[in-house]
C-alpha cells in the first residue's frame, strides 16, 4: 500500500527526517568523522571559531566540534533507549491494563497513576545521585523506568476504547486466541499513539539527560551535549565570552527536538485522516490560492482539466 | 459516590507509596550525611570534627529499616518531618515554609501566563491552519525543545549581564527585608521578570502544539459546523464551540504541570539563584540530607496529588459529561 | 416450529449489566448481586432449525445484539441456558469456547467497525480459515490449499474475481463488499448457526437485497440455521421464516413471519408495524394508526423495568392487570404467541381487539 | 537599611560592603556552633564572636596575636594552657566579657560532644575569675591552633540554653565588631558596633549574600554586586580581574594543607617503592598548576612537600633547598636499577606483568580530573597505561576513599599550624587499618614503623629539639619512600574588590588569609579603610 | 417576526409546490474531494429547484454525494471537499435573491439559520457537549437578533422545545443527558429557531428506529403545515421518501438522475437506477413480489468512465450509454415536472419503444 510511505511527501516529516538523518549518521560514525580528538587539549586555548576548529575550542583547547560530534552518540543512545524502554514498559502495562480489565487493570493503572504523579525529575535526580557509576545508559534506563507512566495511561484509555470495538470481538468469535488478539487486532491500530509516546519519551529523554549531565548528576566525562555546556558552564564560557561552546550544544539540541516533533507532527498528520489532505497538499493549497477552513468551503473556478 | 470513594483510595494509596519511596531512596543511597558534608567542605572542616557531626544528627545509634519506618511515620503523622541535616537544626518543615512560596509565586504564576498565552496562541494556530499561522509551528516545535538552563544562561549574559536590563540572580534586592510594602514588592516582581520570562518561553510551545493539535482535530467536529451553520460570529465559534472543547484535554495536563511546578524548577532555581523548593531538594540530595530531601519529595508529590485533585473537579467542571453518572 | 429440534436453542435467557459510570459490561463477582442492573434481555426463549431463519425485530435497544452475543458466548449470561443439538453448551475455557465458535458463528451488526483498518483481507480470512479448517492430512491449511480455499470463499459471497479484492484493505471497500467480507469470514468456520445482527442495517437498498440473497442462498444450499436481526420489518417478512418481537429485552410475541407482519397480535408489534414507511399505504394508514395508537414517548428505562408488561407504559390498551403483572407467552394460535395479558383467559384482560384470521394465515410459515 | 546591587549605598557615612557565598538559600540559625548554620555558612558568625587568639593563617609559624586572650600558655608537655582573657571587652548587650566566659565555652565543648568539632580531649576547665586553665589528657602541641580558634560564647546567655546543638541563637550576642541587623533567606546584615573593645569598624554595614552556585556568584563578583567572597573562578585573570584590573583582586595564602595523589601501597604497582618514586620524579607540578587550577593554586617546589613560604621553617635542613624536577632519565634509570624493563614502550615490571594502574576521583571535580589527566600523560612517559576512571562523588566518598579501594586518587589533607596534620594524614601508620575497613586517614594504608613513631614523637615531644628530631625522620621517609605524591598547594583564596575599601590581605601584606569565612574575618575586617579617603 | 404571526399562514397549503416559486436553486454545483492533483470529482454540474413550501426528497445510495451536496450548497463542506463551481441561488425572506457561493463570509453567516437552516446527518455529534441546550437554542437566536433581550430568547427556546415535543424543562439539559431522539428533535428545534426558508434535513432519522422515524418525521411535517418553510430531506430509504416527500430526486454516482413528483417516481419510474431502487424493497404490505435489486457495484467516484455512470449495472445499457453523458432533461414524453437523465428517454429516441422500467 502507497499510504504506507506517503508521510515522506510531507514537507514537515522531510525536514525532521534530515534532520535526524543528519544526527543519526553523526552518531554512528561520530568518532571517526569527527576532526579531532574531543579530549586532546592543545595550544589553542579557549579561541574562536576558526578554519582550524569550526566552532572553536574550550579552556583546555579541545575542539568543540568533535565533542558535539562525538557527544552525538550519548544522546542518541539515551533518547532511542530510554524511549524504547518506556515504550515496552508502557505498552506492555498500558494495553495490559486495558485489554484485561478487572483486578488486573485496577492495579496496573493505580501504578501506571502513582508514577504520573511522583515527580519525575527529582525522582531521577534521587536514583541517578544514588547509583555508584550513573552513566548515559543508566540514566536512559532511570528515565525509561519512570517515563513509562502517560503512554501507559493514553495508551490503556485507547485499549479500552479498541477492546470493545466489533473487529476485536469478530476476531473473538472467530475463535483467536488473547494474545493474538492483542498483538495482531488491537496493537497495529495504535501505533499512531505509540509512536507520539515515543517521540515524546525521546525527547524528555534527551532533555533530562542533558540537564542531568549539566548540572553534574551524571558522569561528565562521557561526552554528550549535556558535558558540554557543563564544561562551558564549570568554566565561564558565557562569561568568558565564549558563546561558541555553549551555543551550537544547546541549538543541536533543540534542533533535535524539534525534528522529532515535526516527525510526529508529519505522523499525526498522515495517521489522522481528518489532517492528512491537507497535510499532504499544503503546497498545492498554497499556490491555488486555497485556504481550507471548517465552515466556509472554498470556492474556486477553476478551468477543469 | 463510589467514583469518590475510588478517587480517594488512589489518592491515599499513591500518597502512601510516594512516602514510602520517599522514605527507602534515599537510605539506598550510598554515603551518610556526614560524609557527604565533610566532602563538601573539602577539608574546611576538620576531619576530627565527623565523629561529632555524627552524634549531632543522630546518625550514632543503629536502627533497624524497619523501626526507622514506623519511626517516620510516626513523626508523619504528628506532622514532625524533623530537623534537616545540613541546616542543622532547623526543622525541616521550615525549610519548606521558607522555600515554598517563592516557587510556588513564581513559577506558578509563570505557568499560568504560559497555559493562558499558549491556549490562546494554539487556538488561533490551529483556527487558522493552512495559513501563515502554520510558519510558525517550526518556530514553537524549536523553543519546546530548548533546555530550559540552556535559555535561562543566555538570557541572563545577554539581558542582565551584558544590558544590565535585570538583575541576574536573587528573589529580591538582597538589601531589603521581605515586608508588605510596594517597595519589595516591587523587586520581588522586579527580579522575577526574568526567570517568569524563560519558563514562560519555554514551556508556552507545548501549550501551543497541544492546543493546536486538539483544536485541528475539534474543528471538525460536527457541532463546529453546526454553529457556523448557525451563522454565530468566528469568534464565538472559535472560542465557544472549538476551543472549548479543544481545552478540556489541556486542562488535565495543565492541573498536572501545575503540580510539577513545585517540582520541576529546580533549574531555574539554580540558575538564577532563586530561592525555591527545587533548589532546595537538589541540595538536599547532594548532601544526603535525608529528612529534607523527604520533607520536600513530600510536598512535591502532595502538591501533584492536588493538582490531580484539582484537575479532576475542573475536568468535571468543564465537562458536564462527566459529572453525572447514570445514562 | 418444525418437526425437527433446533440446532441452538435459548432457554430463558438473561442478561443484567452493571450499570454505572465504570465499566459497564465488566463481570464482577464479588459475592452479591450489583447494585444495580440494566436488564437489557430477561428470560428470552429461541429456537434456531437448519435450513430455517429466524428473524428477531425490535426498536433499538431491545436487546437484540445483545441475545446475538450471549447466543455466540461472547458476554457470560446473567441465567438462562443455551443448548448446542439439545445439550447444554454454557462454555468454560477458552478451548470449548473455540469448539463451540466453530459451529456458531456471529456476522456483526456494523460492517464497517467489525473489520479491523489495519489488516487486508486476505489476513482475515486467512486467520479464520486456518483456526477452522484443517487440512486433509491434518496441521493448518498452508500453500496451494489455503489458496484455493480463500478463492472458494471470496466466490460464495459473490465477490469475484478473488484476486481483486483479495489484498484490499476494508477502507477501500464499499459498505456491501465489506459486509460480505464479514459473512465470509464467519462462513469460513463452516458453522452450522449463523448469528446476523443488522447485516444490512447501514447500507442501501440495492446493496441489503444482495446479501440477504446471499444469506438465503446459504441457508438453503448448506442448510445453516440463522438468526437475522434486524429493525426492519418488512425485511423480516421477505427473509426470514419465522419472527420474534423484541421489546426492552423481552419477547413481545413470536409467529411465522408472515402472519406477524401482516397480523399483528402484540399492540407493541402492531405500532412497530404501523410505523414502518410503506409507500403503498399512502393515505396515511400507518401514521393514523400510531396516531390512533397514541403511543408516544419512550421505551422504559432498564434499570428499573417497570412492573408488570414492560409495553403497559406506552400500550393503549392497558389495565392495571397490564402495569402490575408481567404477562407470560401466550400461545394464541399454532406456532403463534404474544405476551399480553389481551390474549388470557383472565376477567380483568385489556380488549386489545382480535386481528382478523389470525388463525387462518397461521400455516404458511414453512414457504 | 538599602543599598543596590552594587553596593554602593551605605548606612552610616560608608559603603555597605557585600560578602557572597555559593552556599544556596539559607535558614535562620545564628548559632556559631552547628556546622550548616547560616552564621557560619555565610560567615556573618565571625563578625559577631571572635577567637581567643589570632592566628596569620597565611603564615602558620608566626606566632599568634592575641585577640580575646591576651595570653594562651601552655607548659611544657602541652597538656595544660592558661588562658588569660582581655580586659575591656564587652559583649554586644553590654555585659561585660569575663574568664568565666572563657571557662564556660569551652566547657560547652567538652560537655558536649557535637560541639567539639576539634575533638580536643578535653581533660579539666577551670578560672580562678582572671584566667582560666584548661587540662588535656594528651599532649596538644599540634593541636594549639584549635585551641585558639575556638570562638567564645556569653555564659549569660548560653547557660540557659537548653541545647546548645540544636539552639538556633535568635538573638545572637557577641564581642566582635559587628551586630546582626537583619536576616533574610537571601542574605545577612551585620552592622557595625560603636563600643567594640578594637574601635569602630571603618566598614559600617556588611551584606552577606547567599547566591545557589559558583556561577552566580562569580557573576555577582564580576560585576560588583558582591565585593568579597571566595569561589574557584576558571581563568580568574580574564573572567574576573580584568574587569576591572584596578580594583579587583585575588590573592590565594597557602597554608600548610596541600593535595596529595593517595597511592595505594598494598597493591600493585604502588607497593613498590621504586615505582612511586619514579612516578614522583616526572610529574610536572607547575604545568599542573597552570593547567588544572588556572595557576590559582602555587605550585609545590620543596621536595618535602611543604607548601613554601607557609612551611620555609619546617623543611629541615637535609632537604633545605631541595627542589622537585622533572627527570625522566633518572626515572627511567631507577625503574631499570629496580629491575623493570620495557617491551616497546610500555613497562614492564619486575613480575613480568604491564604497569597499569587507574587514577579515580568524583566526576565533576574539574581541576582534579584535569590534574589526573595530565598525570596520566607523565605516566606514560614512563611506559605505564593510567586510565582516569571519573567516578560517582558519594561513591567516592563512601566507599573508594575510606576503604581504599583505588590505586591512586587526590585528596587534600589537613592545613594545622605544624607539618604534623599534613605528614600524619599522608602516612600515619597510626591511622592504618585493612584495606576495606574505612581509614580516616592514610587512606594508602602506608606503614612505616620509623615514621608512625616519629609522628607520635613529635605530638607528644615536650621540647623543640625532640620534635625538630622527629620531622627530620619524618620527612625523610616522606622523601624516600613517597607514600603519596604531593601535588600542590591547596591555599585559602578570596576575590575582593578594592574599590570601596583598602587594606586587604595580599602578597604584599600577608597578614592573614583572605576568606571572609573563618576567625580571620574580625581581623581584616577591623584592618579594612575606606578607599579614597 | 413572532409565532403567533406565522401561525396565521398555517392555511398555507402544501399544495403550494403546484405553482413553482423557487426558494433555493442550485444550479451546476460541481464539488472535489482532495486538494491534491488528483482529486475526486463527487458532483459534477448538479442542478435542483427548491419550491416555496415543498419538501424536495433526495434519494440515492450511500455514497452518492447526497450529504456533499446538502454541504456543498450551504457552503458547509469540510476539507478536503472543494467547490469547484456553480452557484446556490437562494430567496431570502425579503424577497432578494442571492448567490450563497459568492456571498462575502460576514453575508453569508447573516443569511445562514435565518434564511436555511441545516439539520446534520448525526445529532448525536451536532449538538456542543459542553453547554446547556437552551445556550445553544439561545446563541443562535442572539447572533441573528441582536437586539433581542435574553429572557426573550429564553422565552423562545422554551417555546421551541415544545414545539418539537419536549418539555421546556430540559432546556437545562446537556446533550448527554438527552436521548438520541430527543437531541434530534433539538437539532430541529434550533433550525426553526429562526424561522428559515430552507430546512434541509440529512437523514434525520437513520439512527433511530422505526417508531421514534415516524415521530419525528410526522412533528416536522406539522411543523411545516404551520410554518411554511421548505425541505430538502435526504436519506435512502425510499419508502419513507415516497411517504413524505412532495418531489423526489433521485441521485447516483453525483449526478441527479431523476426528480420527479413522489408518486410518480414511485409508480412510474423512469430511470432504470429508480426503477432498480424501487425495486429492491420489500414491500410491507399485499402481495409478496419477487425483489430484482440492482446488480453490481457503485463506482469509484474517482476514476469515472466516459459516458453514463450506471451504464456497467444497467439492464437496458446501449452503445451511447458507455460514450456519451446523459444530461438531465424533460423526457420524451415531457411528463410535466419530470427530469431524467437517461438516453432512453432522451428526445432522439422519442417514437422507440419504452421498456416497461417498473419492475414490481
Ligand atoms: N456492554 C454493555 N454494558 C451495559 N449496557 C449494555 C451493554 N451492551 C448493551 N447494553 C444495553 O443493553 C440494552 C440492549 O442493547 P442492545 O445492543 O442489545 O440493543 P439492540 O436491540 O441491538 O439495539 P440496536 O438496534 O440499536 O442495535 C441497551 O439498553 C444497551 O444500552
Ligand atoms: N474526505 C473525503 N475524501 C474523499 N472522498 C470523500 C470524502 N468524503 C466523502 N467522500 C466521497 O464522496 C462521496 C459522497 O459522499 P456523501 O457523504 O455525500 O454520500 P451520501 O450520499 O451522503 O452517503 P450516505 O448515504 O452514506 O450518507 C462518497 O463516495 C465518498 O466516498
Ligand atoms: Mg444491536
Ligand atoms: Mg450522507
Amino acid at each position: 500500500m502507497n499510504n504506507r510511505l506517503m508521510f515522506l511527501r510531507n514537507g514537515k516529516v522531510i525536514t525532521g527526517l534530515v534532520i535526524l538523518a543528519f544526527f543519526t549518521v553523526l552518531a554512528l560514525l561520530g568518532p571517526w568523522i569527527a576532526p579531532y580528538d574531543p579530549n586532546q587539549v592543545s595550544d589553542a586555548l579557549l579561541s574562536p571559531p576558526s578554519a582550524a576548529h569550526w566552532l572553536g575550542t574550550d579552556h583546555t583547547g579541545r575542539d568543540i566540534l568533535s565533542q558535539i560530534v562525538v557527544g552525538t552518540r550519548g544522546v542518541l543512545v539515551v533518547g532511542l533507549v530510554a524511549g524504547v524502554s518506556a515504550t515496552v514498559v508502557g505498552v506492555l502495562v498500558g494495553v495490559t491494563a486495558g485489554f484485561v480489565g478487572g483486578v488486573g487493570d485496577e492495579s496496573l493503572s493505580a501504578l501506571s497513576n502513582m508514577f504520573l504523579v511522583i515527580p519525575q525529575l527529582p525522582l531521577i535526580i534521587l536514583i541517578a545521585a544514588q547509583l555508584p557509576s550513573a552513566g548515559g545508559l543508566t540514566v536512559a534506563l532511570v528515565i525509561g523506568a519512570t517515563g513509562w507512566a502517560w503512554g501507559a495511561r493514553v495508551l490503556r484509555a485507547q485499549t479500552l476504547s479498541l477492546r470493545k470495538r466489533d473487529f476485536v470481538e469478530a476476531a473473538r468469535a472467530n475463535g483467536e486466541r488473547t494474545w493474538r488478539l492483542v498483538l495482531a487486532e488491537v496493537l497495529p491500530n495504535l501505533t499512531a499513539v505509540i509512536a507520539s509516546g515515543f517521540v515524546g519519551t525521546v525527547l524528555f529523554a534527551v532533555l533530562s539527560q542533558v540537564t542531568l549531565s549539566f548540572i553534574g548528576i551524571t558522569p561528565v566525562s562521557e561526552w554528550n551535549w549535556g558535558t558540554i555546556l557543563f564544561w562551558a558552564q564549570n568554566n565561564l564560557a558565557l562569561q568568558r565570552g565564549a558563546w561558541w561552546w555553549f551555543v551550537p550544544a544547546g541549538a543541536c539540541i533543540a534542533l533535535l527536538g524539534m525534528a522529532l516533533t515535526l516527525v510526529n507532527f508529519g505522523i499525526d498528520e498522515i495517521v489522522n485522516p481528518r489532517l492528512r489532505s491537507t497535510g499532504l497538499h499544503a503546497r498545492s493549497l498554497r499556490r491555488r490560492g486555497i485556504r481550507p477552513r471548517v465552515g466556509f468551503t472554498p470556492v474556486v473556478r477553476e478551468v477543469r482539466t | 459516590m463510589r467514583f469518590v470513594l475510588r478517587r480517594v483510595v488512589f489518592y491515599a494509596l499513591t500518597a502512601w507509596a510516594a512516602i514510602t519511596i520517599n522514605f527507602f531512596i534515599p537510605r539506598m543511597l550510598p554515603g551518610d550525611p556526614v560524609t557527604a558534608l565533610m566532602g563538601r567542605m573539602q577539608g574546611r572542616i576538620d576531619s576530627q570534627a565527623e565523629q561529632s557531626l555524627r552524634v549531632l544528627f543522630g546518625l550514632d545509634q543503629d536502627l533497624g529499616l524497619w523501626e526507622q519506618y514506623v519511626e517516620y511515620w510516626r513523626m508523619l503523622l504528628r506532622g514532625d518531618l524533623g530537623l534537616s541535616f545540613t541546616h542543622f537544626p532547623t526543622p525541616v518543615a521550615d525549610i519548606v515554609n521558607q522555600s515554598l512560596p517563592w516557587t510556588v509565586g513564581l513559577v506558578g504564576v509563570a505557568t499560568v501566563i504560559a497555559f493562558v498565552i499558549g491556549t490562546l496562541a494554539g487556538s488561533i494556530l490551529g483556527w487558522r491552519r493552512g495559513t501563515w499561522a502554520d510558519g510558525l509551528l517550526p518556530l514553537a516545535t524549536f523553543f519546546q525543545a530548548v533546555p530550559y538552563f540552556w535559555l535561562g544562561l543566555i538570557t541572563i549574559a545577554v539581558l542582565s549581564v551584558n544590558l544590565g536590563w535585570f538583575p541576574s540572580s536573587g528573589s529580591y534586592d538582597r538589601g531589603l527585608v521581605p515586608a508588605f510594602t510596594g517597595e519589595f514588592i516591587g523587586s520581588v516582581i522586579y527580579y522575577g521578570f526574568l526567570p517568569a520570562l524563560t519558563v514562560v518561553v519555554s514551556s508556552v510551545a507545548g501549550w501551543v502544539l497541544g492546543m493546536r493539535n486538539m483544536m485541528v482535530t475539534v474543528s471538525s467536529e460536527d457541532y463546529v459546523t453546526v454553529a457556523h451553520a448557525k451563522g454565530l460570529p468566528e469568534r464565538q465559534v472559535m472560542l465557544g464551540y472549538a476551543a472549548r472543547n479543544a481545552v478540556l484535554p489541556q486542562v488535565s495536563s495543565f492541573a498536572l504541570s501545575l503540580g510539577f511546578v513545585v517540582g520541576g524548577t529546580l533549574i531555574m532555581e539554580m540558575v538564577f539563584s532563586y530561592q525555591g523548593i527545587g533548589y532546595t531538594l537538589y541540595q538536599a540530595v547532594s548532601t544526603h540530607d535525608y529528612p529534607l530531601m523527604q520533607g520536600c519529595f513530600l510536598v512535591i508529590t502532595l502538591a501533584v496529588l492536588v493538582a490531580n485533585m484539582v484537575a479532576d473537579l475542573a475536568y468535571a467542571l468543564l465537562d458536564p459529561r462527566t459529572r453525572t453518572e447514570d445514562r | 416450529m418444525s418437526t425437527s429440534s433446533p440446532v441452538l436453542a435459548a432457554r430463558g435467557l438473561t442478561k443484567h449489566f452493571r450499570a454505572g459510570h465504570f465499566r459497564a459490561g465488566g463481570r464482577r463477582v464479588n459475592g452479591r448481586p450489583p447494585a444495580r442492573a440494566i436488564h437489557a434481555v430477561d428470560g428470552v426463549d429461541l429456537e434456531l432449525h437448519r435450513g430455517q431463519v429466524l428473524a428477531v425485530v425490535g426498536e433499538s435497544g431491545s436487546g437484540k445484539s445483545t441475545v446475538a452475543r450471549l447466543l455466540a458466548q461472547l458476554i457470560p449470561f446473567t441465567g438462562g441456558q443455551v443448548l448446542l443439538d439439545g445439550v447444554d453448551a454454557r462454555v468454560r475455557g477458552r478451548r470449548a469456547f473455540r469448539a463451540y465458535a466453530q459451529r456458531v458463528q456471529m456476522i456483526f451488526q456494523d460492517p464497517f467497525a467489525s473489520l479491523n483498518p489495519v489488516h487486508p483481507v486476505r489476513y482475515t480470512l486467512t486467520r479464520a480459515l486456518r483456526l477452522h479448517r484443517r487440512h486433509p492430512t491434518g496441521g493448518t491449511l498452508r500453500g496451494a490449499e489455503l489458496e484455493a480455499a480463500l478463492t472458494e470463499l471470496l466466490e460464495r459471497v459473490h465477490l469475484t474475481p478473488a484476486e481483486r479484492y483479495v489484498d484490499s484493505y476494508p477502507h477501500e471497500l464499499s459498505g456491501g463488499q465489506r459486509q460480505r467480507i464479514a459473512i465470509a469470514r464467519a462462513l469460513a468456520a463452516d458453522p452450522e448457526v449463523l448469528l446476523a445482527d443488522e447485516p444490512v442495517s447501514m447500507l442501501d437498498v440495492s446493496i441489503r437485497l444482495g446479501i440477504l440473497n446471499l444469506l438465503a442462498d446459504l441457508r438453503d444450499r448448506l442448510g445453516i440455521a440463522i438468526l437475522y436481526i434486524t429493525h426492519d420489518i418488512a425485511s423480516a417478512r421477505y427473509f426470514a421464516d419465522r419472527t420474534t418481537v423484541l421489546y426492552a429485552g423481552q419477547v413481545m410475541e413470536t409467529g411465522d413471519s408472515e402472519s406477524v407482519t401482516q397480523e399483528p397480535l402484540h399492540p407493541y408489534t402492531r405500532l412497530l408495524v404501523a410505523s414502518a414507511p410503506d409507500p403503498d399505504d399512502l393515505a396515511g394508514a400507518g401514521a393514523a394508526a400510531v396516531r390512533d395508537q397514541g403511543t408516544g414517548g419512550e421505551p422504559p428505562s432498564l434499570v428499573d423495568p417497570p412492573p408488570g408488561c414492560r409495553f403497559a407504559p406506552r400500550c393503549p390498551y392497558a389495565r392495571d392487570l397490564c402495569r402490575s403483572e408481567t404477562p407470560a407467552l401466550i400461545e394464541v394460535a399454532p406456532g403463534r404467541s404474544a405476551a399480553c395479558w389481551g390474549y388470557s383467559d383472565r376477567d380483568d384482560r385489556p380488549d386489545v381487539g382480535v386481528p382478523t384470521g389470525s388463525a387462518t394465515s397461521a400455516g404458511e410459515a414453512a414457504a | 537599611s538599602g543599598g543596590g546591587g552594587g553596593g554602593t549605598t551605605e548606612a552610616g557615612g560608608g559603603e555597605t560592603l557585600t560578602v557572597g557565598m555559593p552556599n544556596g538559600v539559607q535558614t535562620e540559625n545564628h548559632s556559631p556552633f552547628a556546622t550548616g548554620s547560616s552564621a557560619l555558612s555565610l560567615g556573618y558568625a565571625f563578625t559577631i564572636y571572635e577567637p581567643l587568639m589570632m592566628r596569620n593563617q597565611a603564615r602558620p609559624s608566626e606566632e599568634p596575636a592575641p585577640w580575646l586572650a591576651d595570653s594562651v600558655e601552655w607548659n611544657e608537655d602541652y597538656t595544660e594552657a592558661v588562658i588569660t582573657p582581655r580586659e575591656g571587652v564587652t559583649w554586644s548587650d553590654g555585659e561585660e566579657f569575663t574568664a568565666d566566659d572563657v571557662a564556660f565555652s569551652i566547657q560547652l565543648r567538652k560537655d558536649f560532644e557535637a560541639l567539639n568539632t576539634g575533638a580536643l580531649p578535653y581533660d579539666t576547665v577551670e578560672t580562678d575569675g582572671t584566667a582560666v586553665t584548661v587540662t588535656f589528657t594528651a599532649g596538644q602541641f599540634v593541636n594549639q591552633s584549635k585551641l585558639y580558634d575556638l570562638v567564645m560564647v556569653p555564659e549569660h546567655i548560653w547557660a540557659d540554653v537548653e541545647d546548645p546543638t540544636t539552639d538556633t541563637n535568635p538573638d545572637p550576642v557577641g564581642t566582635g565588631p559587628y551586630t546582626l541587623e537583619s536576616w533574610t533567606p537571601q542574605a545577612a546584615t551585620v552592622v557595625a558596633r560603636t563600643d567594640y573593645w578594637g574601635g569602630e569598624p571603618a566598614v559600617p554595614e556588611i551584606r552577606y549574600s547567599s547566591y545557589n552556585d559558583n556561577n552566580a556568584l562569580t557573576t555577582a563578583l564580576t560585576t560588583g554586586e558582591a565585593q568579597w567572597g571566595w569561589t574557584f573562578i576558571a581563568d580568574f585573570e580574564n573572567v574576573y580581574i580584568a574587569q576591572d584590573p584596578e580594583h579587583y583582586n585575588q590573592y590565594a595564602a597557602g597554608g600548610l594543607g596541600i593535595d596529595v595523589l593517595y597511592l595505594n601501597n598494598e597493591t600493585k604497582p604502588f607497593d613498590d617503592k621504586a615505582f612511586r618514586q619514579a612516578l614522583n620524579m616526572v610529574i610536572d607540578r607547575q604545568e599542573l598548576v597552570d593547567v588544572a587550577t588556572s595557576g590559582v593554586n602555587p605550585a609545590l617546589t620543596s621536595v618535602t612537600g611543604l607548601p613554601l613560604p607557609a612551611g620555609e621553617e619546617f623543611v629541615t635542613a637535609e632537604h633545605a633547598g631541595h627542589e622537585y624536577e622533572v627527570d625522566v632519565e633518572g626515572a627511567r634509570a631507577l625503574l631499570e636499577d629496580a629491575g623493570y624493563t620495557w617491551e616497546g614502550e610500555k613497562l614492564v615490571d619486575p613480575d613480568g606483568e604491564e604497569v597499569t594502574f587507574e587514577l579515580v576521583n568524583p566526576a565533576g571535580w574539574n581541576d582534579y580530573l584535569t590534574a589526573l589527566d595530565l598525570i596520566k600523560n607523565s605516566a606514560a612517559e614512563l611506559g605505564a597505561t593510567a586510565t582516569v576512571n571519573p567516578v560517582n562523588q558519594d561513591g567516592w566518598f563512601a566507599d573508594i576513599i575510606p576503604g581504599g579501594d583505588f590505586q591512586a586518587t587526590l585528596h587534600w589533607t589537613d592545613g594545622g599550624a605544624t607539618p604534623w596534620d599534613m605528614y600524619s594524614d599522608i602516612m600515619d601508620g597510626a591511622h592504618y587499618v585493612k584495606a576495606g575497613e574505612p581509614a580516616t586517614w592514610n587512606f594508602g594504608r602506608f606503614r612505616h614503623d620509623d615514621a608512625t613513631a616519629a609522628l607520635a614523637d613529635y605530638a607528644a615531644a615536650s621540647d623543640e629539639a625532640a620534635r625538630t628530631e622527629a620531622l627530620a625522620t619524618i620527612q625523610d621517609v616522606f622523601v624516600e619512600e613517597v607514600p603519596g605524591i604531593a601535588i600542590w598547594t591547596r591555599p585559602a583564596t578570596a576575590q575582593y574588590s578594592t574599590q570601596n575599601y583598602v587594606g586587604w590581605p595580599s602578597e604584599e601584606d600577608p597578614y592573614n588569609q583572605p576568606q571572609p569565612t573563618g576567625v580571620q574575618a574580625a581581623q581584616i575586617l577591623m584592618n579594612l579603610e575606606p578607599a579614597d579617603g | 417576526m413572532n409565532p403567533t404571526e406565522t401561525s396565521t399562514q398555517t392555511s398555507t397549503p402544501s399544495s403550494a409546490a403546484a405553482q413553482p416559486d423557487p426558494v433555493l436553486e442550485i444550479r451546476n454545483l460541481s464539488v472535489d474531494y482532495g486538494f491534491g492533483d488528483d482529486p475526486t470529482h463527487v458532483l459534477r454540474e448538479v442542478s435542483l429547484t427548491l419550491n416555496r413550501g415543498e419538501v424536495l426528497g433526495l434519494a440515492g445510495e450511500s455514497g452518492c454525494g447526497k450529504s456533499t451536496l446538502a454541504y456543498a450548497a450551504t457552503r458547509l463542506l469540510p476539507p478536503p471537499g472543494l467547490i469547484t463551481g456553480g452557484e446556490v441561488w437562494l430567496t431570502g425572506r425579503d424577497g432578494k435573491r442571492a448567490d450563497l457561493l459568492s456571498l462575502s463570509d460576514a453575508e453569508l453567516r447573516a443569511a445562514r439559520w435565518r434564511d436555511i437552516a441545516i439539520v446534520f446527518q448525526g445529532a448525536m455529534s451536532s449538538l456542543n457537549p459542553v453547554y446547556r441546550v437552551e445556550k445553544q437554542l439561545i446563541d443562535g437566536i442572539l447572533a441573528h437578533r441582536p437586539r433581542m433581550r435574553r429572557a426573550e430568547a429564553t422565552e423562545r427556546a422554551a417555546e421551541l422545545l415544545r414545539l418539537v415535543g419536549i418539555s421546556a424543562d430540559r432546556l437545562r439539559s446537556y446533550p448527554h443527558q438527552l436521548s438520541g431522539g430527543m437531541r434530534q428533535r433539538v437539532m430541529i428545534a434550533m433550525a426553526l429557531a429562526l424561522e428559515p426558508q430552507v430546512l434541509i434535513m440529512d437523514e434525520p432519522t437513520t439512527a433511530l428506529d422505526v417508531v421514534m422515524q415516524r415521530q419525528i418525521l410526522e412533528q416536522v411535517m406539522e411543523l411545516r403545515e404551520r410554518l411554511g418553510f421548505s425541505v430538502v430531506l435526504i436519506t435512502h430509504d425510499v419508502s419513507l421518501l415516497v411517504e413524505v416527500a412532495d418531489r423526489i430526486a433521485v441521485m447516483y454516482a453525483g449526478e441527479i438522475v431523476e426528480t420527479a413528483v413522489a408518486r410518480d417516481v414511485y409508480a412510474k419510474p423512469r430511470h432504470p437506477y429508480s426503477a432498480g431502487l424501487l425495486g429492491s424493497f420489500p414491500p410491507l404490505h399485499g402481495p409478496r413480489r419477487e425483489l430484482t435489486g440492482i446488480p453490481g457495484a457503485p463506482p469509484d467516484l474517482s476514476k469515472r468512465p466516459p459516458g453514463c455512470p450506471f451504464a456497467p449495472r444497467c439492464a437496458h445499457v446501449m452503445d451511447v450509454c458507455r460514450t456519451e453523458l446523459p444530461l438531465l432533461g424533460p423526457t420524451a414524453q415531457d411528463e410535466p415536472g419530470r427530469q431524467v437523465a437517461c438516453h432512453l428517454h432522451s428526445q432522439e429516441l422519442v417514437g422507440g419503444e419504452l421498456p416497461d422500467l417498473v419492475a414490481r
